[in-house]
């Protein structure tokens, strides 16, 4: 085997990235490498659009009904239970500790790989709903309101979710407990999340409940970095 | 012949979209399967060429 | 090895990838021109001169696409679970070759499958996607497929890969009768029947023919891609043997 | 005289009811290479773990550069870098790309050595093959690269020499001589046999602990 | 710190288990010492209880019809989600290698794992049900229907799943993978089990859906430990 | 002469286009203790693991006592203690209850000698700990506890002094030693010198791999 370093680093682009970038574009590298990261969310929320209709009622005037309830339950549980992992395998591998030891502001990174997350399960999560919608019979007056409520709700529950993930991931087994802790945050993202869709269907005004949502996201964007950072510092000196 | 005209052929008695549109995406997966593999193998054949190439000059 | 003395002549060659891959050169060709001519004459047959269906009209030349699709995604299946086995227990390479070469050709077939009867559901049935037995059991093989080509592609290792999908699909083997027979009680069960496929009148010698003609179409096409496959597989795995080099660089 | 680098003053530490190390000072200056010595489960990675800040488990006081170690974090953070019990590998990425990142986080570690590095600790030829495909060695040996890329002052290494072979040993083992030749410090555990002779100052714990 | 082994000698039981009792034994123990993992399945099965009325709608009417189908699909998730642990940890930290390195027969090894799996999903799961029906309204006549069906589903779910866990265990990230290999082979379970309950709501005789549901089981018995053990020695020699 | 306890045979090995071995043939009797060298990556672990059962990607064939050994995998496992890079201590048990379940799978392994193994390895006072709280070279102990329980007279062993202390170095490699002397068969890797002198036959990898 022959190996040309010269001509190696002649080519190689030696740029050094900020911590924003470098945390952000490591963790999309890592879920690319790892291939099913991308796809994990999809298939559970095709996964819940198959068997809900198999399991509970294949009729499309039931089905068209509780559409927007099911395709929100199915995000905000996707989120939920991809949110473990988050910090886990750099805890283990010894990144996190690394990560702490970073000179650069841990809200920045911090705030990359919860970027990074929801570039991976909201994001595809809310491209897939439309199509989740007319798997469940959705009429298509509800569709922009689906696709926007998830815009600005997947982002909250990737924030908050982090919170919950980081608390936990120092115990040897934290995959329920982050459930417990997450889960009653993540009851008015839901709440104001379905509303927004009935009110589209049935034709009311949906700016109110959007600006809910989106205020939500604002006080998300600001608190829970610094929470996850703290959360974070803690579960590793443990 | 079950169609008289061309433009009754197009409209498949109103359902032309379907028809074609059914059609249409056979020939998008004929294509596909049929491309792919000979794509892949003018790849694995440059790439083995040049392995091939890089052992000669190593030896 | 030693454990493979019993067996016949014709096992063995169809074990050795150099032979598979002269033979399959030989046959490539023909198959090639079968399917051309079938799909092309069936085409034209399904599309011109085939009569009308009575109740659907013209909508019904989608079946043309869509049965033979439908039939080659299912034993697609039944080639890929068997290849594997094959693979796996005579740890015959060309057999593990041929199950990883029919996972993205079924995958696709069935995604056609599913596309035309969506599409052509829409006149019949005004809606694109019913909670049907058939169609739902279509969906399923569709997600064995994906399955296979995932964990397929997430190994590694060749010969790991390969008998894990060889175990994935004999798996999924055992389940396609099992889900066969769920979805269809399940259907009688749940909802009336609003339309069914068998239920419809026999079909006319003059519709069923260019069918016929456009399912061994299908079949040619599928030994066609198949073949293809194959051979790209064999020069991969193959690439340090003598004869590949020299197929190469010659 | 100058000021130490790093003053450990009365550091006291117990785990589980079993005191570690009790009223534990010593100093660190500039050019030293510091042993911590002991056998296992001896409270060496506790130590470590508390002097690079990540552990807080402990009573007394780390001064760096004659200021408590909690008021000037980043400052510190800046200065250190710290090899631990797990080498922050990503398994499912390249070498290269694990350095990159590695890069990203620590402003004192310089990219463009990332060649001579991976050539120094002998991963030429395997810069573009996942970790997880490489050997106990080789992993560990990809976050070594650090050493060869770092211009921290400070080097905590926790077990450096781990599943390394013997040249490699010998060539890290140069490497942390050369570093502290040129003014760093390095705070080092390990069960080889050291070479470097009295270049090294000795912390032993088990004496500290009263373990046997 | 004193020690005094002799008396340690003296009061310690040093029978040794058999391999099915030895693995069975340690798992619920490795359950029992992380505490969260007991009460997993059903913290997942309680968030789907609660998430539906709130999400969908809160209609008792409304929630006793798709009850069945609810609770079957909120178990079949629950099973699915907890399955990819089954052999992870034991992968990773070396457990597995020594494993499948014993000569005593995998199958009753494998087939003990599975056992303690379902002990602490499949089992609380249906324990927890009858409550389940309750929160959403169940008619009564349904409840005997629902836990039997589980009882006998929840079993298969564990083995299949598993087979599932084996054939992804060595890769780096099997999370998502094992959802889209098992979800299919899930399915005729998810059928046979509402069709069961629905059955037992309009008087309808569940005989025959258990019968099948049973003979499920017991194929899955036969099968699925063969295919597991044959997928975990593939997954650890790659 | 008596049929050697395991014969290899032309053993051929390559990872990603790297031929790690080639025509690899050795014998090892009992009584003897073989030490498979090489340099990092140049392919030790994975010859240890093909040669334990656990990875099939080799070509070439491997006896145990003149059986082919997937002909013989259950009489082989029977008589095999392998220790791996990864020593399969569950990290929330304590140390008892993995030896327990090692007991519980390998029937060459006697639970009466349980007291004996753990104060051996310096882990008395330790029995009733989670292992996650115990050090790296704790954790290790704790499987090599197995070594003095075992009564299988093939052990492979792959880097077992990785994180033991030197006092416990000593003492594992006068355990290797007498079970060779007893009639055992011990195949290691490590990186550490041995002190065992004669008694060890070396199989170099590096020369067989062509690499420095
Ligand atoms: C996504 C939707 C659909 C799927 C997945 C689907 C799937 C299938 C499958 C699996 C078969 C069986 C082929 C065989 O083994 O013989 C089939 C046959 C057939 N389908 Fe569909 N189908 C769909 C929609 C439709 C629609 C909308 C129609 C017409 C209204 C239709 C008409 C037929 C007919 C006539 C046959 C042949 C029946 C026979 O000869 O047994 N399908 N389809
Ligand atoms: N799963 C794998 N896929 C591809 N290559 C692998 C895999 N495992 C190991 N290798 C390659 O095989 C080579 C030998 O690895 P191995 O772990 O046997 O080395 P080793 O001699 O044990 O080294 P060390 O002293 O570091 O433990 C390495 O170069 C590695 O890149
Ligand atoms: N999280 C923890 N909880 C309780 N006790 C702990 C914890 N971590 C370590 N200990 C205890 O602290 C002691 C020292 O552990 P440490 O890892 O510092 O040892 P060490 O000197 O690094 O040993 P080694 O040479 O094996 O690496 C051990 O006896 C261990 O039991
Ligand atoms: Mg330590
Ligand atoms: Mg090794």
């Amino acid at each position: 085997m022959t190996n040309h370093p010269a001509e190696k680093i002649a080519v190689r682009d030696l740029k050094v990235d900020g911590p924003f970038w470098g945390a952000l574009k490591r963790d999309l590298l890592l879920s690319y490498r790892r291939k099913s990261d991308l796809i994990n969310p999809l298939i559970f929320f095709l996964m819940v659009a198959t068997l809900f209709p198999l399991g509970v009622s294949p009729d499309s005037v039931f089905l068209a009904e509780v559409a927007p309830g099911v395709v929100w339950v199915a995000a905000l549980l996707a989120t939920l239970l991809s949110m473990d992992s988050l910090f886990r395998s750099d805890f283990e591998d010894g990144t996190l500790e690394q990560l702490l030891l970073s000179p650069q502001p841990l809200f920045m990174v911090v705030l990359a790989k919860v970027l990074a997350h929801w570039m991976l399960t909201g994001l595809p999560l809310t491209l897939m709903a439309p199509l989740l919608g007319v798997m469940l019979f959705l009429p298509a007056d509800g569709m922009s309101g689906l696709v926007l409520s998830l815009l600005l709700g997947t982002p909250t529950l990737s924030l908050v979710g982090a919170i919950g993930a980081a608390l936990t991931v120092g115990l040897r087994k934290g995959g329920v407990l982050i459930s417990l802790l997450v889960l009653p945050l993540y009851i008015p993202v839901l709440i104001f999340g379905t509303a927004s869709i009935q009110a589209a269907l049935t034709g009311l005004p949906v700016g109110g409940y959007m600006a809910i949502l989106g205020a939500m996201l604002a006080l998300g964007l600001i608190m829970a970095p610094l929470a996850i950072s703290a959360a974070l510092r803690i579960s590793v000196s443990g | 012949m079950s169609f008289e005209t061309f433009a009754e052929f197009i409209d498949m008695g109103g359902h032309g979209l379907y028809v074609w549109l059914s059609y249409a995406i056979a020939l998008v997966v004929i294509v596909l399967n049929i491309v792919n593999p000979l794509m892949q193998k003018r790849q694995i054949f440059t790439e083995q060429a040049r392995r091939l190439r890089r052992e000669k000059q190593a030896s | 090895m030693a454990e493979k003395k019993w067996m016949p002549r014709w096992f063995y060659q169809l074990a050795s990838p150099r032979w598979c891959y002269q033979i399959t050169g030989k046959l490539l060709p023909i198959f090639a021109v079968a399917a051309l001519i079938l799909l092309v004459g069936g085409t034209a047959w399904a599309l011109i001169y085939a009569p009308a269906d009575y109740q659907q009209g013209n909508s019904f030349r989608i079946i043309y696409i869509h049965v033979p699709s439908a039939i080659l995604a299912q034993s697609c299946y039944m080639m890929m679970a068997v290849a594997g086995a094959i693979g796996l227990i005579w740890k015959m390479k060309v057999a593990d070759m041929v199950a990883k070469a029919c996972a993205p050709i079924g995958a696709s077939i069935a995604i056609l499958a599913l596309a035309t009867g969506a599409i052509w559901g829409k006149p019949t049935w005004g809606a694109w996607w019913v909670w049907d037995a058939r169609l739902t059991s279509m969906l399923i093989l569709l997600f064995l497929y994906l399955g296979v080509i995932a964990l397929n592609s997430a190994i590694e290792s060749e010969q790991t890969a390969a008998q894990a999908t060889a175990v994935l699909a004999l798996v999924g083997l055992v389940n396609i009768p099992i889900i066969k027979y769920s979805v269809d009680w399940w259907n009688t069960l749940h909802q009336p029947a609003t339309f069914t496929l068998t239920e419809r009148p026999a079909m006319a010698m003059e519709m069923w023919l260019p069918l016929l003609v456009m399912v061994i179409g299908f079949y040619c096409f599928f030994a066609v891609v198949m073949m293809l496959r194959l051979r790209n597989e064999i020069i991969q795995r193959e690439r340090r043997s003598s004869w590949v080099r020299e197929l190469i660089s010659g | 005289m100058s000021t130490p680098r790093l003053k450990i003053e009365n550091l006291f530490c117990e785990r589980d009811d079993r005191i570690l190390f009790d009223q534990l000072s010593f100093d660190v200056n500039e050019g030293e290479v510091v042993q911590i010595e002991g056998q296992n489960g001896s409270g060496k990675t506790t130590l470590l773990r508390i002097l690079s800040g990540l552990s807080r488990h402990y009573e007394g006081d780390i001064y760096w550069q004659d200021v408590p170690i909690h008021s000037c974090a980043e400052a510190f953070r800046e200065s250190l870098l710290y090899f631990g019990h797990q080498p922050g590998v990503k398994a499912v990425l390249t070498p290269e790309e694990n350095l990159r990142w590695f890069a990203a986080m620590h402003p004192t570690i310089d990219l463009s050595k990332l060649d001579y590095a991976l050539a120094k600790v002998g991963l030429t030829g395997y810069e573009d093959v996942p970790c997880h495909t490489l050997s106990a060695g080789q992993n560990r040996r990809v976050s070594l690269a650090r050493l060869y890329m770092s211009n921290a002052p400070l080097w905590i290494l926790d077990e450096p020499f781990t599943a390394i072979d013997k040249k490699g040993v010998a060539q890290n083992e140069a490497l942390i001589a050369e570093h502290a030749e040129q003014g760093g410090t390095v705070l080092l555990t390990t069960h080889h046999e050291l070479a470097m002779g009295d270049l090294i100052r000795r912390v032993n714990l088990d004496q500290l602990a009263g373990t046997s």
